[in-house]
């Protein structure tokens, strides 16, 4: 451990948290240019220090670090610290983070380029790869948490930034709350680690594991749990709000409220992906809990499903994207829930470079349609924007899994690993991820079918002003793209082709990420894999016998017939299934749940509790009672002084009399 | 052969129709300075009767001095009672209520 | 009689004296000049005072001094007692020189009849025999029966002067018939003799107790304790505010001293039964007095009702009968009238307009008119309410803890309890002073002397109270602590 | 414990501000800018003079430091005795600090009667530093009441338009309450013939004794916090006070409540602390949740924060008192040092932060002479500095990881799951209910299009608010971040403290 070892770590966040203090508070003063610049070259070098950590753990030149930066508090013997461990897993993740923040870095340029919040924009992007570094590189529980909240308070400015807009900002409040509760749970977690471990350390805490692993732990008033599943289970609960999964899922899709695509960018590939990587993480501690990883795996699998299902029947583009998003994590999750850590890291790289691609892709429609979202509106760009139009099918086909492209690999491993598995509900899980690669595929194309092909659903009408047009009018004609916004998609679709095939050997199999995540051994299906596991292009070619490969040709086929060959069939399965598709376009009615118990619940519950409980009972009863009630009192002792002296004179020998009742009849004789 | 009881019944009684006349007498004032002269009368006799049987002189000597202040308080009532009447034109007990709550 | 026993009352004889003069002064006085009988007034106080300090009776250890067959006593009690009667009537005399100026009344009857009043409370104050007991008690509520009535042309005033002459004739009719009884049993009128027949007699004597019950009443009505309060919102509220001043504050230590006097140095031995008639009356006053004054909205009447209320917490410090029971109370009876002196003083500068500002409109925005003097009624206010660090809460803590300290802790809750629900007319006064705005806008202006002595009167309200080692030390050592 | 004032250093820090009132009143009402200046002078003096409170303090005893002993009343064993130790040292910058703040705070929106207000703060400044250094029972019992007076005539004065309800209530409640505990120091001096705090600690005492004297502290320092149900007269106390009123209630006076426990309830009466914790914390558990509650729905933003206020701290209570809970499952204090320490930071940052939030409010009510939630919308549009702040300090109250808002409320979560898993679940409830209440005000009153001219017409934040939020912004972060010299201040006294309360008192 040598001190520029240490200060390469810690400039790794610092970095952008200088380039985003620097664009927010003197924003005036460094002007835009200044402000994009600042902080591009912040995240810019933290991406560099990060892959040459990645290269020399690549190269073996670098052994696990845990280092502490500062000592947070030490209470009651408990020493909280503030520091970093940069294992394989870590690397990795920096890596992804730095990269993809520095692919919206650039884009931004071109796509907040109009706005006059340009330079808060930077400042939060990169106040926001602040917090997701300091997520990711913690070596304590402590600092995951800092991290963790950190990303919840960037993700809340970034969906409201247009705070002008209504939208905006109920969905950045929401988003904020549902990750609330999930961080309610995870907070909870954390407090049973230290009651179990004494320590919020990451290493202390993962060598002692076994020493807990035969405790209990009761709730007061029933419920006695093993106390790693307690605490699995807690942790997890926060990872279902960070990484939005059901029923904790509710704000992703409005978080798209945010400058689209970017904010969505964040979300989807980077931010979201905090509980999957925190689940890795702590895989010493679910490995030694079955039922956890079970459950972890059940919601996952609902989550992978379901979420997919609703991106079928969404308009929006960014909607559909953020669906496939919430599909995708519940496939991380049931990889985690399977034991397969590494085939859910997997995945979330791959996924973060092809959803990233998607989603800026995304944005290079939007911005060439002028801010129109709506697919309805769309179709046949692909003559207007040829590079956006073939980034995207290289995107689109990542995401469905097509073989030899990144999404095929990360999500095959995870099928075969639930199949693999013999952990407790698998079969159910196995159903879902297999049925969802047939969704993927159908909402998937039918994406890319009434964006970039078909005929076109808008009109050019060459007016001046474009900001006031009916929906599916235009004042111009669509173009494709600055390079600015080019530029990182094509950056973006290299390793969404080809980082799949690279990397899956050493990441998976390789045993490169041993270091950081543990398997017991009667769970490691992913070993079990790699023994009939015989090199990507082997893999791929294998794939062509595999019910996914052929449920994925099947979606593209009927995504293809309804979409693009035969529209009408998509209305007439609409009028067939009339509640299906409620309960689809409903979102299965999450939202109207939540809003009614929980939003107005809680406001009803404080409205009643407000004026009945405490200022009517307690403060008009009994307090301004006690008041009323003096005043009572006073006002019959004043009408005692009748102003007539003989009452006066009565009073006194009333007294007189009193006393002599009582004290001289009380002598004893 | 009169005891001691007798005078202290007599004074008891004298005492409390003294009282007695203070809260029942609702109309004249004047009624008012003579029970107040009554219930000294009341004190002086228990005071001469306790010296007498006590044979002790004391309590005689109290009593010229509760007579004297008796005629100064007796003065002053009445002066009191000739600004009341100035002020008022009524000695009425049962009028004088500008004054209460 | 000889010349030693003399001198022990040489303070009353030099005011009785002076009265004397200044009476016989007024009658070669011409209207313009009878500033003098005010200056021959203070000049007695002052001289009074001197001589009362001076007086180096107590050799070897030796706590108190008598004369006069026994019937004069004279202690480190009694003197304090009297000097701070000196200072306060001083101060009386200050703001009512002013208030009788500003309503023509300014006669020298006022003087003579106030220094009667204190002759008879400094007799009182040292009286060790019933007799003095009763003819101190006469000479102050004589002069007090006059001087209420002392604006003859107010129909108020006449009739509580009248309302007081009627029942305080009773009640020191009833203290007679009592001390008449106490003499059957006891054989004697002196104190000290009383206490020492006692020994003997014993504490169960129906006769005792019957002539205790009397006595008792008699000093609760001089204190106004409920029931025997009745007159004293009307008086407070009939009398001139410069007659007023004078009855809420030095008659009440002569109320003490004869309390003291009578109840322990006298009637100790029947503690058991006087201990809870007093407790019954404390809670009574305490109660009735806070709950009456919140109704009041003349500001007279108000601090009438706080004065049964305070009057209570005398009580609780004679109750346990203990050394130090007394001592506060003493102390208490010396902050009382220190702090209404105060606010009648206030009173009196406000009714500069030809009319008595008796109501607590009246107090409207003087933070704005002027807000020295609104400060200085603030201190009275808080002081009475018994917030620290005034000199009203010591009074409070101390009775208090000689309460808490017999024990009695039920008695001690009642009383904070009310006093809680009391702070709120004295916080009601302090609203119209500083949250409301003034109705009239002229500015206030007051002699020197009158903002001196009131200025005065507000230091000894908060300096007593952070130095407040120096007064309660003094009383203390009265009884020996 | 060096330095060649030292040994009078508190005296200085209590009178130099109350007798420099009496200045700034002599000043009087003519020459505003003088009172100003000079109240602005006396308290920066404080402040300054104070810092060798954190500088000289010794973080490795437990014992009192920088004492002063003076005898006072001897007939009564009163005595003026004052020191610090590591529960009131951190509370004394506090209130230094914002005896600063509330001066700058002000400055300008205050124009009636100047020098009065001027005086009356730092009246107040000196009182609350006298609590807090105050060992001698009486003589902390009279700085708590007299704290009373400046603070009703602010409220009184310079309040809204239901100010004389609001001030009065305010009073009689906290009078009312505190009566009880003098009974019970007069009790407690009776029988040790002592008024020493540090005396009364070692004294024992008989169970149903200290049962009594711990409801009588109750009394005093649940209403003073305030806890549910003793708490009404907060929101409307807050609600009328002038701007800087309110910043000193919430920041300073709330905080004497809990200092209060600290200081007698817990050691004085260990035993009875033991038998009623269920009590305490039941009604701390209450105040987190159904005042979260109740907060949501405020339609006024002061009374938001006065509730939210009271549901933070319900934190420091239930902090305090887990220890026990801890001590009977366990049979050691582990954990419960955190909740201790967890009360205490939370004491200091809910300081920082509501009174950052009521200045924020000020900042609005100045320009806008509204409270009202509904009145407002979009001021991000008008006012962008003010917006950064304004979320800053809703993020911190809502607990956020990096501000001082979190540490305490994550050390008393830690610790009450030590003692039970419900008080953690039902106190970190406040996770979500402190965010719903927090960001649905920033929502409607930050965010959203401009509503209205009088939002249009709002001019940002100037120079001297800025420094004011800015300086709070700053102390907010640095706890957050950093909170290690805050809690090694008060590690020594913590622990003495613990050791002392497990221990029975009963003879």
């Amino acid at each position: 451990m040598n001190l520029s070892l240490q200060t390469t770590l810690l400039l790794i966040p610092v970095l952008p948290l200088a380039g985003a203090i620097v664009a927010g508070f003197f924003r005036n003063q460094v002007g835009r240019v200044g402000a994009h610049s600042v902080t591009i070259l912040g995240v810019a070098a933290s991406f560099i220090l990060s892959s040459w950590i990645l290269l020399q753990q690549v190269n073996g030149g670098l052994d696990v670090v845990n280092t502490s930066v500062y000592t947070w508090m030490v209470s009651d013997g408990i020493r909280f610290e503030i520091g970093f461990l940069v294992d394989h897993l870590t690397a990795l993740m920096m890596c992804v983070v730095t990269f993809v923040s520095l692919m919206v870095h650039i884009y931004t340029i071109g796509y907040m380029r109009e706005d006059p919040g340009y330079q808060r924009f930077f400042s939060y992007i990169a106040l926001f790869t602040f917090s997701m570094l300091m997520l990711v590189m913690a070596n304590n529980f402590l600092q995951l948490f800092f991290g963790w909240e950190a990303v919840g308070l960037v993700s809340y400015l970034l969906i409201g930034f247009w705070f002008k807009k209504e939208s905006a900002i109920v969905a950045n409040m929401k988003a904020f709350l549902v990750n609330r509760v999930g961080d309610f749970g995870f907070l909870l977690g954390i407090a049973a680690i230290l009651l179990t471990f004494g320590t919020l350390d990451y290493a202390e805490v993962f060598g002692r594991v076994n020493e807990a692993a035969g405790k209990t732990f009761e709730i007061p008033g029933g419920l006695e749990l093993q106390m790693l599943t307690f605490i699995c289970v807690c942790l997890f609960i926060g990872a279902m709000g960070k990484s939005a999964q059901a029923p904790l899922h509710v704000w992703l899709p409005d978080s798209m409220e945010g400058p689209t695509p970017i904010s969505a960018l964040i979300h989807a590939a980077t931010m979201v992906t905090a509980g999957i990587f925190m689940v890795a993480r702590m895989s010493p501690l679910f490995e030694m809990s079955d039922a956890a990883l079970s459950f972890v795996m059940l919601t996952g699998a609902v989550t992978a499903l379901s979420m997919g299902l609703i991106g079928i029947v969404q308009n929006d583009v960014k909607r559909v994207i953020a669906y496939s998003t919430l599909s995708q994590l519940g496939y991380m999750t049931v990889a985690l829930g399977a034991s397969a850590y590494s085939a859910a890291i997997f995945h979330l790289m791959t996924h973060a470079f092809f959803k990233a691609l998607l989603f800026l892709g995304a944005g290079s429609v939007i911005i060439a349609l002028h801010h129109e979202q709506d697919v309805r509106h769309m179709g046949g760009l692909r003559k207007y924007m040829p590079v956006t139009w073939i980034t995207a099918w290289l995107g689109t086909l990542a995401l469905v899994g097509f073989p030899f492209f990144a999404g095929f690999y990360s999500k095959d491993v995870i099928i075969e690993a639930v199949a693999a598995s013999q952990r407790w509900g698998s079969d159910v899980a196995y159903a879902a991820v297999t049925l969802g690669v047939l969704v993927t595929a159908i909402y998937s194309f039918r994406l890319l079918y009434l964006t970039f092909h078909g005929k076109e659903r808008f009109e050019v009408v060459h007016a001046d002003d474009d900001g006031h047009l009916p929906a599916g009018q235009l004042a111009h004609t669509p173009q494709e793209s600055p390079l600015v916004v080019t530029i990182p998609l094509i950056l973006l679709a290299i390793p969404s082709v080809v980082i799949g095939w690279m990397t899956v050997e050493p990441v998976l199999f390789g045993g490169w990420l041993e270091d950081s995540i543990f398997v017991l051994e009667k769970n490691n299906v992913v070993a079990e894999l790699g023994q009939h596991f015989h090199g990507a292009t082997a893999m791929a070619i294998h794939a062509i016998n595999t019910l996914p490969f052929w449920l994925m040709i099947l979606g593209l086929l009927i995504s293809s017939l309804i979409y693009l060959w035969k529209p009408s069939i998509a209305d007439s399965v609409r009028g067939r299934l009339p509640a299906l598709y409620r309960v689809l376009d409903n979102k299965y009615y999450f939202d109207d749940f939540y809003q009614r118990l929980f939003a107005q619940g809680s406001v009803r519950l404080g409205r009643n509790l407000w004026h009945r409980a405490d200022a009517g009972f307690i403060d008009n009863g009994l307090v301004n009672g006690s008041a009323r009630l003096v005043n009572w009192l006073a006002a019959r002792v004043r009408r005692w002084q009748t102003g007539f002296l003989y009452d006066y004179a009565f009073a006194m020998i009333i007294g007189l009399i009193g006393f002599l009742a009582v004290w001289v009849a009380l002598v004893p004789s | 052969m009169l005891t001691l009881a007798h005078f202290l019944t007599l004074s008891a009684i004298v005492f409390s129709l003294s009282i007695a006349g203070i809260f029942i007498n609702r109309k004249n004032v004047i009624i008012l300075l003579m029970c107040i002269e009554l219930m000294l009368l009341a004190v002086n006799m228990n005071f001469v009767a306790f010296s007498r049987f006590l044979g002790n002189l004391d309590g005689q000597v109290f009593v010229f001095f509760i007579l004297t202040v008796a005629a100064a308080e007796a003065a002053i009532g009445l002066a009191i009672l000739v600004v009341v009447f100035r002020n008022r034109q009524t000695i009425n007990v049962a009028e004088l209520d500008d004054l209460k709550g | 009689m000889n010349s030693a026993q003399m001198l022990l009352a040489a303070p009353e004889f030099w005011v009785l004296v002076m009265t004397c003069v200044i009476m016989i002064v007024d009658l070669f006085l011409s209207k313009q000049r009878q500033g003098i009988i005010h200056m021959l007034a203070m000049l007695t106080l002052v001289f009074a005072a001197i001589i009362t300090l001076r007086g180096d009776y107590l050799v070897d250890g030796v706590l108190s001094v008598t004369a006069f067959a026994e019937s004069f006593i004279r202690d480190p009690m009694g003197d304090v007692l009297k000097v701070f009667s000196f200072v306060l009537l001083g101060l009386i005399y200050t703001y009512a020189k002013y208030y009788l100026r500003c309503f023509k009344m300014f006669r020298a009857d006022y003087y003579t009849l106030s220094l009667f009043a204190l002759l008879g409370i400094m007799l009182l104050i040292s009286a060790n025999s019933m007799l003095m007991i009763y003819l101190g008690l006469e000479l102050i509520s004589l002069s007090i029966y006059a001087l209420v009535a002392f604006d003859r042309n107010s129909s108020r005033g006449s009739e509580s002067a009248m309302k007081y002459f009627v029942l305080g004739s009773m009640a020191s009719g009833m203290l007679l018939y009592g001390m008449s009884m106490i003499y059957g049993a006891t054989g004697s009128l002196n104190l000290v003799d009383i206490a020492r027949a006692l020994d003997s007699v014993g504490s169960n004597d129906v006769l005792l107790v019957f002539g205790l019950v009397f006595v008792v009443v008699g000093i609760a009505f001089k204190f106004g304790a409920v029931p025997f309060h009745m007159w004293i919102p009307d008086v407070y509220e009939g009398a001139p505010a410069a007659v007023t001043l004078l009855i809420s504050s030095i008659p009440k230590l002569a109320a003490f001293a004869m309390a003291y006097r009578f109840l322990n140095s006298g009637l100790g031995d029947l503690h058991i039964h006087w201990q809870g008639m007093l407790a019954s009356m404390a809670v009574l006053s305490i109660i009735v007095g806070n709950l009456a004054a919140i109704m009041q909205s003349n500001i007279k009447r108000m601090l009438a009702y706080s004065t049964i209320s305070h009057m209570g917490f005398v009580f609780l410090g004679l109750i346990p009968n203990s050394a130090f029971g007394f001592g506060a109370s003493m102390y208490y009876v010396i902050v009382y009238g220190i702090m209404s002196v105060a606010a009648f003083g206030m009173i009196i500068l406000l009714s500069s307009r030809g009319e008595e500002a008796e109501n607590l409109e009246d107090f409207k925005g003087l933070n704005q008119r002027n807000p020295y003097y609104a400060a200085i009624m603030g201190l009275v206010m808080f002081s009475m309410a018994g917030v620290p660090p005034m000199v009203g809460f010591f009074a409070k803590l101390m009775v208090l803890k000689a309460v808490i300290d017999a024990g009695m802790m039920w008695l001690a809750v009642t009383a904070v309890v009310f006093a809680v629900i009391g702070a709120f007319y004295y916080l009601r006064v302090i609203k119209y002073m500083y949250f409301d705005d003034p109705e009239i806008e002229i500015d206030m202006t007051a002699p020197v002397d009158f903002g001196a002595a009131l200025t005065m009167n507000g230091l000894m309200i908060i300096g007593l109270g952070i130095f407040s080692s120096s007064l309660i030390t003094i009383c203390m050592a009265s009884f020996g602590i | 414990m060096n330095g060649p004032m030292n040994g009078f250093l508190l005296s200085i820090l209590i009178w130099l501000p109350i007798l420099g009132a009496v200045g700034v009143l002599m000043v009087g009402e003519s020459r505003p800018a003088l009172a100003r200046g000079l109240a602005l002078l006396l308290s920066s003096a404080t402040f300054l003079l104070g810092l060798p409170l954190f500088s000289s303090f010794d973080t490795s005893t437990a014992a009192m430091q920088f004492v002063e002993f003076r005898p006072w009343i001897e007939a009564f064993n009163i005595h003026y005795k004052l020191g610090v130790d590591g529960f009131s040292a951190p509370l004394i910058l506090l209130t230094m600090f914002f005896g600063v703040l509330v001066v700058i705070a002000g400055w300008r929106s205050i124009t009636k009667n100047v020098s009065q207000y001027m005086a009356a703060f730092l009246v107040l400044e000196g009182l609350m530093i006298g609590v807090f250094a105050a060992l001698d029972g009486l003589l902390f019992y009279i700085f708590f009441e007299a704290m009373l007076i400046p603070m009703f005539l602010v409220i009184g004065i310079w309040g809204g338009p239901q100010r004389v309800y609001a001030t009065i209530k305010f009073f009689l409640y906290t009078f009312m309450g505190s009566v009880f505990m003098l009974i019970g120091i007069i009790y407690l001096y009776i029988q040790s013939g002592s008024w020493d705090i540090l005396a009364w600690h070692q004294m024992p005492l008989a169970l149903g004794v200290q049962k009594w004297l711990f409801l009588g502290f109750l009394s005093a320092f649940a209403v003073k916090i305030p806890m549910f149900p003793v708490h009404t007269w907060l929101p409307d106390a807050h609600v009328e006070a002038p701007t800087g009123g309110s910043v000193i209630l919430a920041a300073i006076m709330l905080k004497i409540g809990g200092y209060g426990f600290i200081r007698f309830s817990l050691p004085i009466t260990p035993d009875a602390s033991a038998a009623l914790d269920w009590l305490v914390i039941g009604l701390s558990l209450i105040a987190v949740v159904y005042i979260g509650l109740v907060a949501l729905v405020q339609k006024d933003m002061k009374k938001l924060i006065a509730y939210s206020s009271i549901s933070h701290m319900g934190f420091v209570t239930l902090g305090l008192f887990v220890a026990f809970s801890i001590f009977r499952n366990t049979g050691g204090v582990a954990g419960a040092a955190l909740g201790v320490e967890g009360a205490m930071v939370q004491m200091v940052s809910h300081g920082f932060i509501s009174g950052a939030l009521f200045l924020t409010v000020g900042v609005l009510y100045d320009r806008v002479h509204s409270r009202m939630i509904k009145d407002y919308g979009g001021v991000a549009n008008t006012m962008p500095w003010f917006a950064v702040l304004a979320v800053f300090f809703l993020m911190a109250n809502s607990g956020l990881p990096g501000t001082s808002g979190f540490v305490g409320e994550f050390m008393v979560i830690l610790s009450a799951f030590q003692a039970n898993f419900w008080f953690a679940f039902l106190a970190a409830l406040t996770l979500i209910l402190g965010a719903a209440y927090s960001l649905w005000l920033a929502k409607r009153v930050i965010f959203g299009a401009v509503t209205n001219r009088e939002v249009q017409n709002l001019q940002d934040i100037n120079a001297r608010e800025a420094l004011v939020l800015g300086s709070l912004a700053v102390a907010i972060l640095v706890v957050g971040l950093w909170p290690q010299p805050l809690v090694e201040m008060m590690h020594a006294s913590v622990d003495q403290l613990l050791q002392h309360i497990v221990q029975s008192k009963v003879l």
